[in-house]
């Protein structure tokens, strides 16, 4: 009975991460009354290139950046407001993260030891600044692998828009990646490969299948992501703290070439073509 | 007739009914077994047992859907079969409509044609289709035992044996009032099944009221139709929730109610176990419902606020919930969900406090409709509990707290309440100075418009303005000024007169926010018990399993 | 897209500024802050064309209630009037706090 | 569209063009080309991705960036990081012609997105390590592919010729995505920058070191192939001169006028980094 009320409270008092808007999920990781916004609404940096198409930009353009500390040390935390244009990214919302993590870098030369990170909420490239998007991903994609050297740099994907395209190599970049069941993680959303190739190749409106192949407990599953971690803003937050008290890992996914290269030598691509089949090659217990 | 006994003619058969009904099952004994039909013969019987001219009532409603033999009528050769007079709740299957494209059937009542009521609209203007009456379900039920009776019933459960013995599983729904209709004026029912077993978990109905069992080519239809996303509960749908709470929930002592399907209702069975506890209303409010198993039900339930929900249908993931949870849903011996949509829509109508639904259209009368342009949708069940019955003779706190009238002789009134935002996503005002439902009527030659529910059996619309108290509203003039000193900025809002207004605040006609201290800042989606699928889904311990397309995990 | 501006008379000052809701389908950003004159001035970017009118209507009941010298800047993607009004209360809570 | 002469794609075409070899390397798929050559006086790795229709991968056999694609590029270039070790550091051109990622469950489901991302990570560290990466655009650099095989280069060239392009998503797929025809793509192109599919308009982003007129870009001649050796030898000296980091992609005089936004978060960002 003691029990059962607990867990309703426990019901009652859980906060959903994936709940928060972008800025309030910065909040949430930062130790309580240090957050302090740089370059925020009223800074008034939009797109340039969304009203020239007749759609009305967001004054942050969609990028979050806080700065605070983290278990009591500097910290900057870049967030991905989804709900903006598919948190795509443009011109102004992909260089705030690459600027970002550009001066947390300079930080570390000058030996002030700043903790980056990341919440990628995105369908990639703002189609409605294709180059300059593309061009800023490029920049983000150099300056995380330019900083992980200095500090882990903590990325997260928490639902439910997922981390697409080009910002699905910036996830996949990071030295460590949390994500929660919610998350999906894939180069090329299912409707892009729908469209792509056919629907017999992915049906994108199979939710459980969509969820079987890139969602976050696959993900976590066969090794591919660091942390499954349930949708709970604490739980969330105490991952991150974890994970810079972790310090840096032993090696990076992104650079495990011969272990990989194995690893598709070794699979049959007539064979293996759903989650299980993927998680009994290369599910726990099997290392890269 | 006296003189007929004694001109030596035959005397009058008084069994034309069962003898023509003992004709046509002759003609297709040779195929049975027992009381089945095998599957590949389905179409030839049903051109056999079917007359032209028949009336065919077709089990179909929002959930359950006859479809193997919807599919099957379909196919019959219309050269053969024509003419059907089909009655049916829901229209709500392509080929409930190709029947009329046919030519197979002619007339049709129903109840709600949602999914297809564009091309309801179509084909009657292309007079393909003659509709006889659009109704609540009770009606056409009722109608079914007076002067609709059914020579054809045609309908589905989960499994029979070889007896005909049916079992519905949870969804019973409307299968028993069709079958008793048919059976016991000699007509002939057809029933599809999953799958035929010697021993069944429960008899929802007894053999001896079937007459042909037939194997479904594969498992009936069924939709999850009252499963809500928590996710996509907006701001506004909680600050009227909370209002309704307050201001109405509170204030009244409702202990009995039926919700609507939609997201503001949703939302207000979310927040009480937050918002409503903490205004210590538990167990003071809000316990017995008639109510399908709405999924957004289960924090409720869970933190104990709910006494009893009555059924009118199941709903797809929530069977093993209801089957964890007898105390709270009438269930069978067997476990599952006994549900029944006539005797719920009853209790609904007669035994509940309050109705409480969402309307897409609302005059300055507080008419209400869901009909819109080019539409034909029909009524569903709302109408029948969104009403003040007036055979209704117990009373309750809440029923007698609508008097207003200062009489020896005086009876109490339903609460019937309207919820309506003042304007729809995409610009389009919701409270209007007529109803689409006016013209679609005039259009479709309705003697008199499809409204859902008239504004006279209105007691309070809430819009997230504020609430009008109607019932308390003296005379017309009155009921249209509370209505317009909520309608915010739409056009019949813009005419409300600043200082009745405020009179009408004074007189606790019209309540807004700050009036019944509500906070517009505390209206945030964390005061929802569950924001997603996957937390309703945790707070029934993973027993109710959400259907794939609601998955996101 | 279409731009409306408003200017409302004002005779309280404010102080401190507000940001309120995210331009996405059927929300609005609202961005608060103290106007130096004694006006109430309003910049509207809509994604939806043609509602000028109820802009003004939602407006005209807003400031009837409000009579503080503020610059609004609203960014809206396609919210009800409804929605509209709630984030203008939810933003002048915020510059209470 | 991919294939020019018998069905060899530009970028095949300028690799052999280049290296007089076909970078076919035993061990590794036939869809990536590597080869190390003697160029300007210096060991240079030239790489390049480019059709295979046996590919096992049926999504990746048009010279798409894949799975096998991705990881065997930053095999490739890990491979010159490591062997150069202290001494000096090779010169790497990717030679880019590349459609697009491959769009396939397969490729999802095992993870495509961090192939691409090894790739990524293996040109940036070669370019952190002194080596001087140059990309040399000769065909279409599209999307997620040009993000693993090319867009770290210390220094992007590209022939100006009309199949030269850079985009985020193919022209047909754009234009149904945002719901214009292509020839409104086109004329948006001209005044929405980043949108345009014209490589000439991609210049003015001022991401590119230099943009080559005058080559014949499907059948190169002697004098085509002399030239482009002389530009990329240019871009190889220029990067060498130059930081290893990409800034200055946001320093030219172009940049300075297209993207001014993109200059203006850096500098208002490291503004307001220290507390006030």
């Amino acid at each position: 009975m003691t029990a059962a009320v607990t867990d309703l409270d426990r019901l009652l008092s859980r906060k959903s991460f994936i709940e928060l808007s972008a800025r309030e999920r910065t909040k949430a990781l930062l130790d309580a009354g240090t957050w302090r916004e740089l370059l925020g609404p009223f800074d008034r940096l939009h797109s340039p290139w969304l009203e020239m198409q007749d759609i009305v930009p967001q004054e942050d353009d969609g990028v979050v950046v806080a700065r605070g500390l983290i278990d009591g040390q500097p910290a900057v935390v870049a967030g991905i407001e989804s709900a903006f244009q598919g948190g795509s990214m443009g011109e102004i919302a992909g260089m705030k993260i690459a600027a970002a993590l550009d001066l947390a870098r300079q930080d570390h030369e000058r030996g002030i030891p700043t903790r980056p990170v990341l919440l990628l909420e995105t369908g990639g490239v703002r189609l409605q600044e294709a180059n300059l998007g593309l061009a800023v991903i490029a920049e983000i994609h150099a300056a995380i692998i330019a900083l992980r050297p200095h500090v882990p740099v903590v990325g997260i994907i928490a639902g439910l828009v997922g981390c697409f395209g080009g910002m699905s190599l910036a996830a996949a970049l990071c030295s460590h990646l949390i994500v929660t069941p919610q998350a999906r993680l894939g180069m090329n959303g299912p409707e892009v490969i729908e469209q792509e190739a056919g629907i017999a190749e992915l049906d994108a409106s199979d939710k459980r299948l969509i969820w079987s192949l890139i969602g976050g407990e696959q993900r976590a599953a066969v090794g591919l992501v660091d942390q499954l971690v349930e949708d709970d803003a604490d739980a969330i937050a105490e991952a991150v703290r974890a994970a810079f008290r972790a310090g840096q890992p032993d090696s990076y996914r992104s650079q495990q070439i011969p272990q990989f290269l194995a690893r598709l030598v070794a699979i049959d691509p007539a064979l293996v073509t759903d989650g299980p089949a993927l998680r009994a090659l290369w599910g726990k217990g099997e290392q890269a | 007739m006296v003189q007929s006994l004694d001109t030596g003619t035959a005397p009058r058969s008084w069994n034309k009914r069962g003898q023509d009904k003992a004709r046509r099952l002759a003609a297709v004994a040779p195929w049975l077994s027992g009381k089945v039909l095998p599957s590949s013969r389905i179409v030839e019987a049903l051109e056999v047992l079917v007359h032209s001219g028949d009336r065919v009532a077709l089990e179909g409603n929002n959930q359950k859907q006859a479809d193997f033999l919807s599919r099957s009528l379909a196919e019959v050769d219309a050269r053969k079969i024509h003419d059907l007079h089909l009655l049916i709740s829901s229209i709500s299957r392509r080929e409930h409509l190709t029947l009329f494209e046919k030519g197979i059937a002619r007339k049709v009542d129903f109840a709600f044609a949602g999914p297809q009521s564009l091309r309801v609209a179509q084909l009657l203007e292309d007079r393909k289709l003659e509709i006889g009456a659009i109704y609540t379900y009770v009606e056409l039920y009722a109608r079914m035992f007076v002067d609709l009776t059914p020579n054809i019933a045609l309908v589905c459960a989960e499994k029979a044996d070889a007896q005909g013995n049916l079992y519905t599983g949870p969804n019973t729904e409307d299968t028993p009032t069709i079958v008793e209709a048919t059976a016991f004026r000699q007509g002939i029912v057809i029933a599809q099944v999953n799958e035929l077993t010697d021993e069944l978990p429960r008899v929802d109905i007894p053999g001896s009221w079937i007459d042909l069992v037939v194997v479904a080519d594969r498992p009936f239809a069924i939709e999850p139709l009252f499963t809500r996303d928590p996710r996509i509960i907006n701001e506004l749908q909680i600050l009227m929730g909370m209002m309704v709470i307050r201001g109405i929930y509170e204030r009244h002592g409702v202990t009995s109610l039926n919700h609507g399907i939609g997201f503001d209702t949703a939302a207000i069975e979310l927040l009480l176990p937050t918002y409503g506890a903490s205004l210590g209303l538990k167990g003071k409010i809000c316990r017995n419902w008639t109510l399908n198993p709405h999924p957004t039900l289960i924090p409720a339930i869970e933190s104990g606020w709910v006494e009893s929900v009555h059924c009118f249908g199941s709903e797809v993931g929530m069977e093993d919930y209801i089957r964890a949870r007898p105390d709270v849903f009438f269930t069978g011996h067997d476990g599952s969900l006994r549900s029944n949509r006539v005797l719920c829509q009853l209790a609904g109508q007669y035994g509940v406090d309050l109705f409480i639904g969402s309307t897409l259209q609302m005059d300055p009368d507080g008419n209400s409709s869901t009909v819109t342009m080019g539409r034909l949708a029909g009524f569903g069940g709302a109408p029948n509990m969104g009403h003040d019955p007036k055979g209704r003779r117990h009373s309750t706190p809440a029923w007698l707290s609508l008097i207003t009238a200062d009489s020896e002789v005086v009876r109490g009134r339903k609460l019937v309440v309207q919820l309506a935002e003042t304007y729809q996503k995409g610009g389009e005002p919701v409270i209007v100075e007529s109803l689409d439902a006016v013209q679609v009527g005039k259009n479709a030659n309705m003697p008199v418009a499809p409204v859902m529910i008239y504004g006279d059996d209105v007691s309070h619309v809430v819009t997230e303005e504020g609430i009008a108290y109607l019932f308390k509203a003296d005379g017309i003039e009155e009921r249209r000024a509370a209505i317009a000193a909520v309608a915010g900025a739409t056009p019949v809002g813009l005419k409300a007169n600043p200082r009745k207004t405020e009179d009408l605040r004074q007189r606790g006609i019209v309540a807004y926010p700050e009036d019944m201290g509500v906070r517009r800042g505390d209206a945030k989606r964390s005061l929802l018990a569950a924001r997603s699928i996957e937390e309703l889904s945790a707070w029934s311990g993973g027993l109710y399993q959400p259907p794939a397309r609601f998955r996101t995990w | 897209m279409e731009t409306f501006t408003f200017d409302y008379p004002a005779d309280q000052k404010a102080t401190a500024r507000a940001h309120v809701g995210v331009v996405g389908s059927g929300d609005l950003e609202v961005l608060l802050e103290p106007s130096p004159d004694q006006t109430a001035h309003v910049r509207i970017n809509t994604s939806v064309d043609g509602y000028g009118q109820v802009w003004k209507n939602v407006l005209d009941r807003f400031f009837t209630r409000f009579r503080k010298a503020v610059r609004i800047e609203i960014n809206d993607f396609g919210a009800t009037p409804g929605m509209v009004a709630l984030r203008l209360e939810q933003a002048v809570e915020e510059s209470r706090q | 569209m991919s294939n020019h002469r018998d069905g060899i794609s530009r970028g095949q075409i300028w690799f052999e063009a280049l290296t007089g070899q076909s970078g076919l390397v035993e061990q590794a798929p036939p869809s990536v080309r590597c080869a190390d050559i003697t160029f300007a006086g210096a060991v240079t790795r030239f790489l390049a991705v480019v059709p295979d229709p046996d590919s096992r991968f049926p999504r990746a056999r048009q010279g798409e960036v894949g799975l096998e694609q991705g990881w065997t590029l930053a095999r490739f270039v890990r491979q010159a990081i490591d062997s150069d070790g202290d001494g000096a550091r090779r010169p790497i051109v990717a030679v880019v012609d590349v459609p697009s990622q491959a769009y396939g469950r397969r490729e999802e489901l095992i993870g495509i997105h961090l192939a691409c991302a090894a790739a990524v990570d293996a040109y940036a560290s070669a370019r952190l390590a002194g080596h001087p990466v140059v990309a040399l655009l000769v065909g279409r650099a599209m999307s997620g592919a040009f993000l693993a095989h090319g867009y770290q280069a210390n220094r992007i060239v590209a022939l100006d010729d009309s199949e030269v392009l850079v985009h985020a998503m193919g022209k047909a797929a754009a234009a149904r995505v945002t719901k214009r025809s292509v020839e409104e793509l086109d004329v948006l192109g001209e005044t929405v920058l980043p949108m345009s599919y014209n490589i000439r308009n991609y210049a003015k982003l001022g991401i590119l070191h230099a943009l080559i007129s005058g080559v014949n870009a499907d059948a190169p001649g002697a004098a085509d192939i002399e030239r482009i050796k002389a530009e990329v030898t240019a871009a190889i000296a220029s990067a060498k001169s130059g930081g290893t980091g990409l800034d200055n992609r946001l320093t030219s005089p172009a940049a300075h006028k297209v993207r001014a936004a993109s200059i203006e978060v850096r500098r208002r960002m490291a503004e307001q980094w220290a507390a006030p």
